[in-house]
């Protein structure tokens, strides 16, 4: 069985830890941004504004502004497909974003991602993979390369890599992080529990269902931490990325969140039982934490309200970006296929011939 | 006879083959609990219950060999890859594993399964997820693959696919699980090898599969109209390769054009054009042009996606090109 | 730092425990077969009578032994490329076995394996493999073939799936362990460890060096044992076997043993130093279950003589099997390519148009 | 000049790229202690220390990944694949991931790595072993894929990929690595996308490459003893491939044969073949044939493995075949 209780839930108050006021107040605007652009992002594709896949993260605003909030600068980020979140918080203008997701060449990748892919080289921000796992050794190696050219120490680089609860059954999970905990490579791997992979519970897809344990079979130390709370994130992340930094010494964060929708915005989600979904919805960490910043009198209610207008104007303006903007010409096709040119690279369309002179 | 999805077509397939044969069973990623991620697989697990119906960790390399395993001791396994795309992670058990233990054994283990994989782009679920990479299984001998192009076939080549003692690269396609047809009903069993005409004509061949037969039929259709008779090859199983009724039916029109979603370059029309060359060679009139897909990693955005993809209007100017090349002179516009 | 010390030695004795004279000298024949059978195959290398890749179970024949001494006949076996011991002692002829080596159409499957590929359906010795992990998978699937259409029980099969140290490190290990950990299958994971993957030790693979705890991560467990001690693979084997049988559980067992010459035929190993190659000499199990049979009276020199020459004879007879059988006629050579036939398949040989009428 | 073998050749040129860029690295298995299975890596641990050339644990798909990752941040990995067939294992990454990146992620991150890798068969190793499956990179857009046939090549192109931004496969052969040949001094930086006329001639035309080319031109100069002069155009890049200088030469001797290690059905010959038969048709003066390997896994046996792999009397029958087909006359005994 499967060790199912959540981590201690790390109190409801918040201002003992000597928080500043400031900095709970934006950690709450960035899980409202991530919400509510997430919702908007449904909607559009509802409005066939967006096409493709879609998988949001609703359900994880905590886990994705905590994790943010350790991630220095000079990190590297490693992520999935479920990655808005982590695009806008990390610092992509959710206006590049949604055009992103629109398809449209003002797009963070001109369009040619999608949801599933979005990147910023400046941001350190590298990449939504979607083959499951498929991010784990190219993550693996980022911190391969941090290891090669710099000495480790308090403000050494370190990388940050997300999968999800399902992805540690993959072979990629396995031959990484061998070679991370035998390289000793500084990289965090965070294993994002929503309990579910598509439709399968975590005890039906890992036989060793308490993920964080899974680090064993490479001597890397693994934590477990409340998802839904952005602080207890944020500093497990943090005490983690310490070590890869200063030590060198990989390691495994698992956050138990929930997910609130289905896999994808067009997934009903029918295979879960009413009971799950009413804890996933009690669990939903965007109004328990605001309910933690009104308790300790962090925010008031007209401060929450105008916090959430602000987040709303942010959104409505980044779907009008994205709609006015122009899409991507097909005359552009074969601009990033080859980085460095080489003679007889094809740009042919559908239907040209093989050689021009044919 | 009824009118079937292709999507349907499959899952009733499915399901007489579990009936018949409880050796059969299903394996895959999502295919119970979640009815499939193209719900393929809908309501199997509450019918057959979930020794039956297998659903898998994200492991596509684990449970491909799980199934090549059992298959060895006799079970015989449907595998659905949940896209083609996927398959590169089991790709060394399905060729290195499956396709040579009947040759390297000496002939002593059988490995009968199906692997049921979609392709095929046109979908926006950009480069990762839109590929079509069947022409590479099409390379391996061992392994037999069939890409049928409609419901019919679709019934009756799984049939024989989970009934073949060898292992079977099943190919769907994402844009065709909704596509209509006549199915025959009752037990049929297709053909593994067989190419078939799918719609006669006399001036020009068109060679596909898949899911772009389907196009090739409505330009056909089209073509028809202005006086141009376009004879449609559907070659359904891409190894074996039917070359016979490829060239058979070059040598009565000769002209040809290939068309596939596939990447141009090494793609499955290079093995029908260079077939063509060397087995109609004295009786083509123009050259053997190719319609495909562009070079490039497939974008998400529709525009660009759409601009890489071929499609009937491509098919259509390149029919029209060759016709032209032969001093084609029939036809009412031609 | 990997646990480098060897499991307990099972004692110089062997008598107290209560085996039968007969089944001691059983396996000491069965030692020396493998033995011989390694060495002479290595001449035949030499000569040139095989060739391809050639690799020897020299120094693993107390492992060999006592593991095929726990295997039933209704078990199934799976191993590496590894396999020319495995293959005789599960009770191959040794003359199909070293005309498979040589190429023969006598050989196990007509020459068209070769020293990778020994194979016997009606053994259940469902083969070498040569990619390295790549039988785990097939292996799991047998196990989930047995549970598919049988019962647990005593008298239950199972499955016993070889591989070696470095192949732990491959994602095919992870996947297939998680499966069979997940579905509770009868199979035993047994992990050869030689010390070394080709030139590479343990500890510079593996981030767990000690392999038997890597089942940590799928809450199977393992055990290691001495592989040079033919009664103690023997037990830990048959103890393991049983529980996968009767529970259904899965489990790992590693076997502790030197690799007494290269990788494979054509490797000098001159990356080994003179300590480990003088180490490997010293643990060569088979004089010393020679000593132990001698000493406890089991065994007396001129009965050790005859076995030896018993053996010798076998090996003799085996290479002039091999040596007189014909080759395969190239005439065959689409035999084996489909079970079922279709229309169309490929018959051509190299230079043939591809159609007949071109 | 100075002669090399191709192994020498390679070993050379790693070294001086190790030399000159220190973000240049070796990374694979057992290319350090063990000094590389077939030796290309040998006494470069030694001198580079094992910063420089990292000796993997047996993970093709994680260290291939951690190449890219690598890479990704400016790094410049040269990874080594042990064979090609275990490449299979790697190439989800190869190609749902080095290849696609930068495309995928709109230009933002290139990868500059290269995969050395060794092919073929030939050397007894049976099915698992033996693979020529560089068609399937070939196919891939994003990915270079180069396959030289001599050590001037070897040295060129291997020096060209290192520099190269993008993800390139360079495909080597167990046949080819004692190969002797001259190798211009110096820095060498090949093109890559080039193919070369590796001998002049003017009856016919061989397309060949990597191990291929050198069967071809011992095939050439046999049939120049009997006064048929053969034109021998090895392709060198596979991806992209120099359709030009293929066409051109089959413009002028009118006749082409495709020699290849690869199985027939959908092998790099088919594109070949596909393309001449577009770019060359009204040229043509017989079917395009091509020499290729027999469609079953390879076994070890030697007398079945010589039969099913192509050789200089399968290619000398076809190119007499082909001769005749086209009425040629001249030649000796032609
Ligand atoms: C190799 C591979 N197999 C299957 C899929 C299809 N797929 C996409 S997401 C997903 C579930 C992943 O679950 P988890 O790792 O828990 O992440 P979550 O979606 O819950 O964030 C699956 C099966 C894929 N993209 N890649
Ligand atoms: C996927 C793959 N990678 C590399 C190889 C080459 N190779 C063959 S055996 C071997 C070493 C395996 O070592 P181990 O698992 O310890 O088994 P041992 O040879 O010691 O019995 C390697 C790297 C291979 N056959 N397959
Ligand atoms: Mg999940
Ligand atoms: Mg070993």
């Amino acid at each position: 069985m499967a060790d199912t209780r959540r981590p201690a839930k790390s109190g409801t108050t918040v201002k003992r830890k000597g928080e500043s006021a400031d900095v709970l107040r934006g950690y709450y605007e960035q899980m409202v941004l991530v919400r509510e652009f997430e919702l908007r992002a449904s909607e559009m594709y509802a409005r066939a504004k967006i096409g493709g896949y879609c998988h949001l993260n609703l359900g994880e605003e905590a886990t994705v502004v905590g994790l943010m909030a350790a991630l220095q600068e000079r990190d590297y980020l490693f992520t999935t497909y479920r990655d808005h979140g982590y695009a806008i918080i990390r610092g992509m203008d959710p206006g590049a974003v949604m055009a992103e997701l629109f398809g449209k060449s003002t797009g963070v990748v001109g369009g040619r991602g999608g949801s599933m892919h979005m990147f910023d080289y400046a941001l350190r921000m590298m990449g939504g993979y979607g083959i499951v796992g498929g991010q784990i050794p190219p993550a693996t190696g980022a911190a391969f390369a941090i290891n090669y050219r710099s000495e480790a120490g308090k403000d050494a680089e370190a990388v940050m890599c997300l999968l999800g609860d399902a992805t540690t059954n993959i072979g990629a999970f396995h031959e990484s992080l061998n070679l991370a905990g035998l390289w000793k490579l500084p990289i965090v791997y965070v294993i994002v529990n929503n309990r579910l992979g598509m439709g399968t519970p975590v005890e039906r897809a890992s036989a060793e269902p308490d993920l964080y344990k899974r680090g064993c079979a490479y001597r890397i130390p693994g934590v477990r931490v409340d998802g839904d709370d952005p602080i207890a994130v944020r500093d497990a992340a943090l005490a983690a990325l310490e070590k890869a930094r200063v030590e060198r010494q990989p390691a495994i964060l698992e956050t138990m969140s929930f997910r609130l929708k289905g896999h994808s915005v067009v997934d009903p989600a029918r295979y879960r039982s009413t009971a799950d979904n009413e804890e996933a919805q009690e669990n939903d960490p965007v109004p328990a934490f605001r309910n933690r910043l009104l308790n300790d009198g962090v925010l008031d209610a007209a401060a929450a309200e105008a916090i959430h207008d602000a987040v709303e104007a942010r959104v409505t303006a980044a779907v009008d970006f994205a709609d006015s903007s122009p899409d991507p010409s097909p005359d552009d096709l074969f601009d990033f296929v080859y980085a460095t040119p080489v003679a007889n690279a094809s740009r042919a369309y559908p239907g040209d011939p093989v050689m021009a002179t044919s | 006879m009824t009118e079937l999805s292709y999507r349907q077509a499959l899952n009733d397939t499915l399901r007489a083959e579990l009936t018949r044969d409880e050796n059969v069973y299903l394996i895959g990623e999502e295919i119970g609990v979640f009815e499939g991620s193209y719900k393929i697989t809908a309501g199997l697990l509450a019918e057959f219950g979930p020794k039956r119906v297998v659903d898998t960790p994200i492991s596509e390399e684990g449970f491909t060999g799980v199934a090549i395993g059992s298959a060895m001791l006799g079970l015989r396994p449907v595998v659905e890859i949940m896209t083609l795309n996927f398959s590169l992670i089991a790709i060394d058990q399905i060729v290195n594993h499956a396709a040579k233990m009947y040759g390297m054994f000496g002939g002593q283990v059988r490995v009968p399964m199906v692997i049921r994989t979609p392709g095929g782009g046109g979908q926006q679920l950009a480069a990762t997820h839109s590929q079509n990479l069947e022409v590479w299984y099409a390379h391996i001998p061992g392994l037999k693959v069939v890409a049928p192009s409609n419901p019919a076939d679709a019934k009756a080549l799984l049939t024989a696919a989970i009934r073949d003692d060898d292992p079977v690269l099943f190919l769907e396609n994402l844009a065709l699980y909704n596509a209509k047809g006549e199915v025959p009903d009752g037990e049929q069993v297709g053909e593994i090898g067989k190419a078939a005409v799918a719609r006669e004509g006399s001036d020009i061949t068109v060679v596909s599969y898949s899911r772009g037969v389907v196009t090739a039929l409505d330009v056909a259709e089209q073509f028809a109209s202005d006086g141009v008779s376009v004879e449609v090859v559907d070659l359904r199983s891409l190894r074996p390769l039917d070359r016979d009724t490829v060239c058979e039916s070059v040598r009565k029109t000769s002209r040809a054009v290939i068309f596939e979603d596939d990447l141009l370059s090494y793609g499955i029309g290079a093995e029908i054009s260079a077939t063509i060359g060397e087995g109609a060679f004295d009786w083509l009139d123009a050259p053997v042009r190719r319609v495909a897909a562009a070079e490039v990693p497939l974008p998400y955005s529709k525009p660009l996606e759409s601009a890489a993809m071929p499609d009937a209007a491509a098919l259509s100017k390149v029919i029209r090109e060759t016709l032209a090349a032969s001093g084609f002179t029939g036809g009412r516009r031609g």
